[in-house]
């Protein structure tokens, strides 16, 4: 039993921790937002000159064919940079669902250029009225004789508004709440029909509402079977999920450490903040929180890892428990480190602020905890 | 006991209820809102009108001695107000003037100062501000070093105020300055009114982590105030300062603001859906919604026995600590099931015509409202100090 | 508006607590519980004489004609001293349910005794599997030619063992989940086929469970209508309620006193505890919750009150708001009190443990937080 | 990063099941359930007979250097044991010998001290009590003054020890004692074993809030103890007492037994009902279930990284007072919903017959669960004591 990174995930970590301290300062990220794209196409290269866009990806398609461990290694460096390129979106969620499509075609396409840093994804499956229940869906693909014709409007697609492809969650049979229905269709992002209205998330991520207007796209658009692109998704969850939660978990290390390293200069009554027991052991409840908060990522490394012995229901327990606590801790570290920080926290010219709003970001991706504990509940506790 | 009302308070209520139906119309209450406004001066503008119409109802300052423009009303009647005020979803008045520096002024100041003061307090012509937070004093305001120092009768006042909520749009600062340096804290402070068009102030905005500009720092370089701007005695600023504190925490339980967010909360839980349920037919959001709004319901009657003590004569003591904490806590808690509500779309920020139909509608006012609303724990004295007041004067430890 | 007693309010709990500190002391307690009937038929006699006993009840049948206040004010003292003696079972329960059943006859006969000091009563109502549901009954009264035949099984029958008349809640129509088709009967404690299991509470008050077996009753037992008793139950309530967190706001103020004055004389690391600020401030937290949970008893006097202007629906939600405050405060500073006084307040000898477990069962009467959580959201929130 | 089972590991797994199975019969079983006996002895014999069952596998001190009687064990190996047993709804052994004084013995203890007392140890002939806290020196432990005065060649000693578990039962006590009253504190502090059939000594018992009798305060009035008995060298106590504390911590994480307690909940939450409906069905019932499962799923990993880390050489450090913190809030909030479960029927205290079908039959095992597991986050350094180590030693405030 140990865990411990391998040789290769601690060099891994040390060159993305390394290069982010160097290169990707508090400055360097605020001139990104600010810029239009909102994202660095050089820093963009950059990565995937040092093999960062490559980690999930199958040797077959010239990836490094790392695992959840590769991922949420590097997430949690991202993390602590607070990191804004598009790497959730292009390589966790596009290159993720290209991998589990089962379309060899278009993934021998279309990965070797997400590594090569050609290739910008969205994945555009959120609607207004779905929320956390994202097969209530209204997007329709309607037959054509030739190909299919898709119709809807879509949500906070991440990286929506710099993607060269975009794969699209439509619905081809069913009703607006049917679990099973839902196709993916893989369009270009200058396809007619399509407009894309880009805008700024407060973690300072980029996103865009898009309507899909009448888009034609061929029969070979459809990634996997039909009716079934759900699977596809419910198949890349655990490592989008353990990625975010891993990225947290960084920003919450930071954020411990930052709050900590503050009390000690901040001086009150004379004597430094650090020194007042009420906030000492507030401290220890936040770095407890993170404690366990990276203890459950542990475990749902495990629980997807190769040798788990555990059954599915225990490894859909141990993803929603991770989301949950993720959840739970970083709220509470997040509140916490701008309180502590007094005046200082609620400014935009410190960074604190922006690393919770991170966290609050993460915690509504895919879900909150609220939701993930409900769904914990139903495969954990029924009378029958 | 008896909180029952009498024929003339149910008059009364109609009456505030018919002003505010009939006085507080779209125009103001556009500007009003925090979320919405791109621009700062439209803001200023309908806080002003707003204020005015209250000024000439006689209804702008209800709390002062009558003798100096006060309404003289009941405790019944200002609960009757304030809780109108909240259900019609009115902002309170900006306190700087009215509530702050004002009994400051007609407590200590003299004949001139409250004749030169005052009436362009009522009238919202002046717009206040305050100086008393710095860089290094912040919940431990005792610590302040912005200096005064008497120089051919005048002060020569030279320092750095932090925190300032809007003295961007102020005509004057009320400021705490150190006056002597041979004492320690809180002896040798002084009370001092300035003009902020003095030469040698200058205003830096500070951005807060909702992406607006409420605060700022007022620098104060070689800046000369005339000696008849001085509250009372000379080193004995925060005797003057300290008495009103408990009187401004007792504004901060913001019960009828709280009921008014709480309303608003419920309104949208029944249009939020997940699943396609309602998130107000939600058990675990349910429990959630009364959690808070229990502790409201609590919140309600602890001030009133506050209040109701006042009317029978007593000062608000530091139980009034208690109302800050818990108030500010509360406002917090509905501010977080506002942006619960609100979801994954109260991530982004779009611009205001990308906002319907994706779930944005009422998300920005969630999500600027949390960010923003992290502040109420920290500024008026940290609840940390609260707690430290209550411990050492309420329990004793 | 005001929050002051009356005079005459006043008097009434200056006399309580004057007598409780004097002659009711934890030591007088202590053998009080250990004793076989668990209280003093001497003091009973005593505070009938002083009139305590007579608080609620009209004019008419030689009451003192008091109201929710009175009952709150007599309540908060007789929590201060933890008293053990059955006044919530006889005077608010039983004889609550003869001057609401409208049988003048009967409370005419009963009232007068139970002021007098000569009466002890006990109401029937719950069984096993109703936990908080007391409609859930499955206890039946059978019409026989002339009057009733009831069987049943009823748990936890306050002052069960010492009540010289028991009202039993039986189904006299419709399923054992039936709100509807109970009645309320007048039974002697000796009357045949009556079986009395009795036993102590945790908090010191005696219980019974309680076998009918066949008891057979005539038609004037019947109080109030046919069918209808659960109506009458629920006009005792609010009285019920707001005496028993009357009782636990006096138990608070005890805990939260004692708790600081220890913390003021225990000394650690050579000095008193009372200087930690991460205590103090967890006790200026329970300062808080206990103000919080007065304010709740009075605004559920004040919508209770006879100018009250508010709605039922805002009567009841008072109500069920001030239970679910009590309990959440009492939970708090009860726990709290016992941590803060460390492994003395672990100790039987201590009075401490003794007030938490009166605050505890307290809590678990009528339903629990959760339970009338759940009662003040179904009345508060609803999408339609 | 590792936890898969190897063949072995998953045959070791077989065996450990098969025994508890074979071996942990209901005559041991029932013995052991602390909420329904009512007589001392027959729980004491039920320790024993259970505790040798477990000496003659081999498995009852498997932490412990083999050379010494230890199992060799590797942390896998460990983790399916204690896996097993809170599955089985076995106690852990007492620690007070097995995991106290042993290892102070082996470590500190001189060869004639480990041959005399380890063997009666590990055959649980020997039952040991920990004398370290006394009435004016509890979280503060290094503020006792239990005197040892070398007196003609033996001590004598003086003293008033509390909150010592089972002492009733122990025929042994470790004691920290004062030896030097010239220096403060942790210096001067000597560890004593002592028989407890000594002259002098007398036991009372303290009756806890839950009604039983597992504490007890230990009186030494001079009471008279030969050198022999000295741990290491005079004055060193504190130190040797200190090496354990953070091995003592990481045993509090209790999370099998809190698996257990927890799936023993689920189980009665089936069958609990509240208006026809089970509480397992109940979502707000299961939101506080699943607030604490999650914590303790947590918890489960905590440990087993700090475990882990162990075995790499490492020793526990300050994180240990994490899995105490933790392990005892979890603990706690288990029988919180125990005793949530019993409703009203959980405050009665029927005797034996008249519990079944009255609602009282498993609300003692609440009650007292929830009332005497109070202490849990009292004693062993309490958890207050806890988060002021990790605020110095870890976050280093």
């Amino acid at each position: 039993m140990n865990f411990q990174l391998s040789d290769e995930q601690a060099m891994l970590q040390n060159s993305v921790a390394r290069y982010i301290k160097d290169q990707y300062n508090f400055d360097t990220r605020r001139k990104i937002i600010s810029s239009q794209k909102g994202m660095s196409s050089e820093l963009w290269t950059i990565f995937s000159e040092l093999g960062w866009l490559s980690i999930p990806f199958s040797e077959d398609y010239g990836g490094y064919g790392g695992g959840n461990e590769d991922v949420a290694v590097i997430m949690e460096e991202l993390g602590k940079g607070i990191v804004v390129e598009p790497f959730v979106p292009t390589v966790l969620l596009f290159g993720g669902l290209l991998s589990h499509c089962g379309n060899n075609i278009v993934a021998a396409d279309l990965i070797p250029k997400i590594i090569e840093g050609s290739c910008q994804g969205a994945f555009a499956y959120l609607e207004r009225q779905s929320r956390f229940e994202i097969t209530d869906m209204k997007t329709k693909a309607t037959p054509l004789e030739k190909g299919w014709s898709i119709d809807g409007s879509k949500s906070i697609v991440l990286n929506g508004s710099n993607a060269t492809h975009i794969i699209v969650a439509a619905r081809t049979s069913g009703g607006q709440h049917d679990s099973s229905g839902i196709s993916l269709f893989m369009v270009d992002a200058d396809s007619q029909g399509i407009s894309i209205l880009p805008y700024g998330m407060m973690d300072g991520h980029k996103a865009a509402n898009i309507i899909f207007d009448g888009v034609n796209v061929s029969d070979d658009a459809i990634l996997g079977s039909l009716d079934e692109g759900m699977s596809i998704v419910e198949n890349i969850m655990p490592q989008v999920l353990i990625g975010l939660c891993a990225e947290s978990v960084g920003i919450m290390s930071v954020l411990n450490d930052a709050t900590i390293a503050y009390t000690k200069t901040r001086q009150q009554f004379g004597v430094p903040i650090s020194s007042f027991q009420a906030l000492q052991h507030r401290m220890v409840d936040n770095f407890m929180a993170a404690e366990q908060a990276r203890s459950m990522v542990y475990r749902a490394l495990c629980a997807f890892g190769d040798g788990s012995l555990e059954v599915e229901n225990e490894r859909m327990r141990s993803l929603h428990a991770m989301k949950i606590a993720v959840a739970r801790s970083s709220k509470m570290i997040g509140e916490e480190a701008i309180q502590i920080h007094g005046g200082m926290g609620m400014t935009d010219e410190l960074n604190i602020g922006h690393y919770v709003k991170r966290l609050m970001t993460i915690n509504l991706m895919f879900g909150d905890g609220d939701y993930h504990q409900r769904k914990f509940n139903q495969i954990s506790y029924c009378a029958a | 006991m008896d909180i029952t009302f009498t024929k003339e308070d149910l008059a009364f209520r109609d009456e505030v209820r018919d002003f505010f139906a009939t006085e507080y119309d779209s125009s103001v209450a556009g500007g009003l809102n925090l979320a919405t406004i791109s621009d700062g001066i439209s803001y200023k503008e309908a806080i002003v009108t707003w204020q005015k119409k209250l000024y000439a109802k006689g209804w702008i300052a209800p709390s002062w001695p009558v003798e100096y423009g006060g309404a003289g009303w009941s405790i019944t009647q200002k609960f009757i107000f304030e809780t109108e005020r909240g259900a019609a979803g009115i902002p309170a008045v900006i306190p700087f003037g009215l509530n702050m520096v004002a009994p400051v002024i007609y407590t200590f100041g003299n004949e001139e100062q409250k004749k030169r003061f005052l009436p362009r307090i009522l009238s919202s012509d002046d717009w206040w501000c305050q100086g008393y937070s710095e860089p290094g004093a912040g919940s431990d305001l005792a610590a302040l070093s912005t200096s005064a120092d008497l120089v051919d009768g005048q002060y020569l006042v030279n320092g750095h105020k932090i925190w300032t909520s809007y003295a961007q749009y102020a005509d004057w600062i009320f400021c705490l300055v150190r006056t002597s340096k041979e004492t320690r804290k809180q002896q040798g402070i002084s009370f001092l009114l300035i003009d902020m068009k003095t030469p040698g102030i200058s205003v830096k905005p500070i951005v807060t982590i909702d992406g607006r500009h409420h605060l700022n720092e007022v620098m104060f370089e070689d800046v000369w105030v005339p000696l008849e701007n001085l509250i009372g005695e000379q080193d004995k600023g925060w005797t003057y300062a300290k008495a009103l504190l408990a009187h401004e925490r007792t504004g901060m339980a913001e019960v009828a603001d709280s009921k008014r967010a709480f309303s608003e909360l419920k309104e949208r839980a029944k249009h939020e859906v997940n699943g396609g349920r309602a998130m107000i037919d939600d058990p675990v959001f349910q429990m959630r919604m009364s959690d808070v709004e229990t502790e409201l319901m609590a919140l309600e009657y602890t001030e009133l026995r506050v209040l109701a003590a006042m009317a029978e004569g007593g000062t608000p003591g530091p139980e009034s600590s208690l109302l800050k904490i818990k108030g500010t806590e509360i406002t917090q808690s509905i501010q977080e099931l506002q942006l619960q509500l609100a979801a994954y779309y109260g991530s982004g920020i779009p611009s205001d015509g990308q906002k319907d139909g994706y779930g944005h509608d009422f998300a920005e006012e969630a999500r600027c409202g949390y960010l923003f609303g992290r502040a109420a724990t920290i500024y008026g004295g940290s609840n940390e100090v609260q707690r430290n007041v209550i411990a050492k004067m309420v329990l004793g430890v």
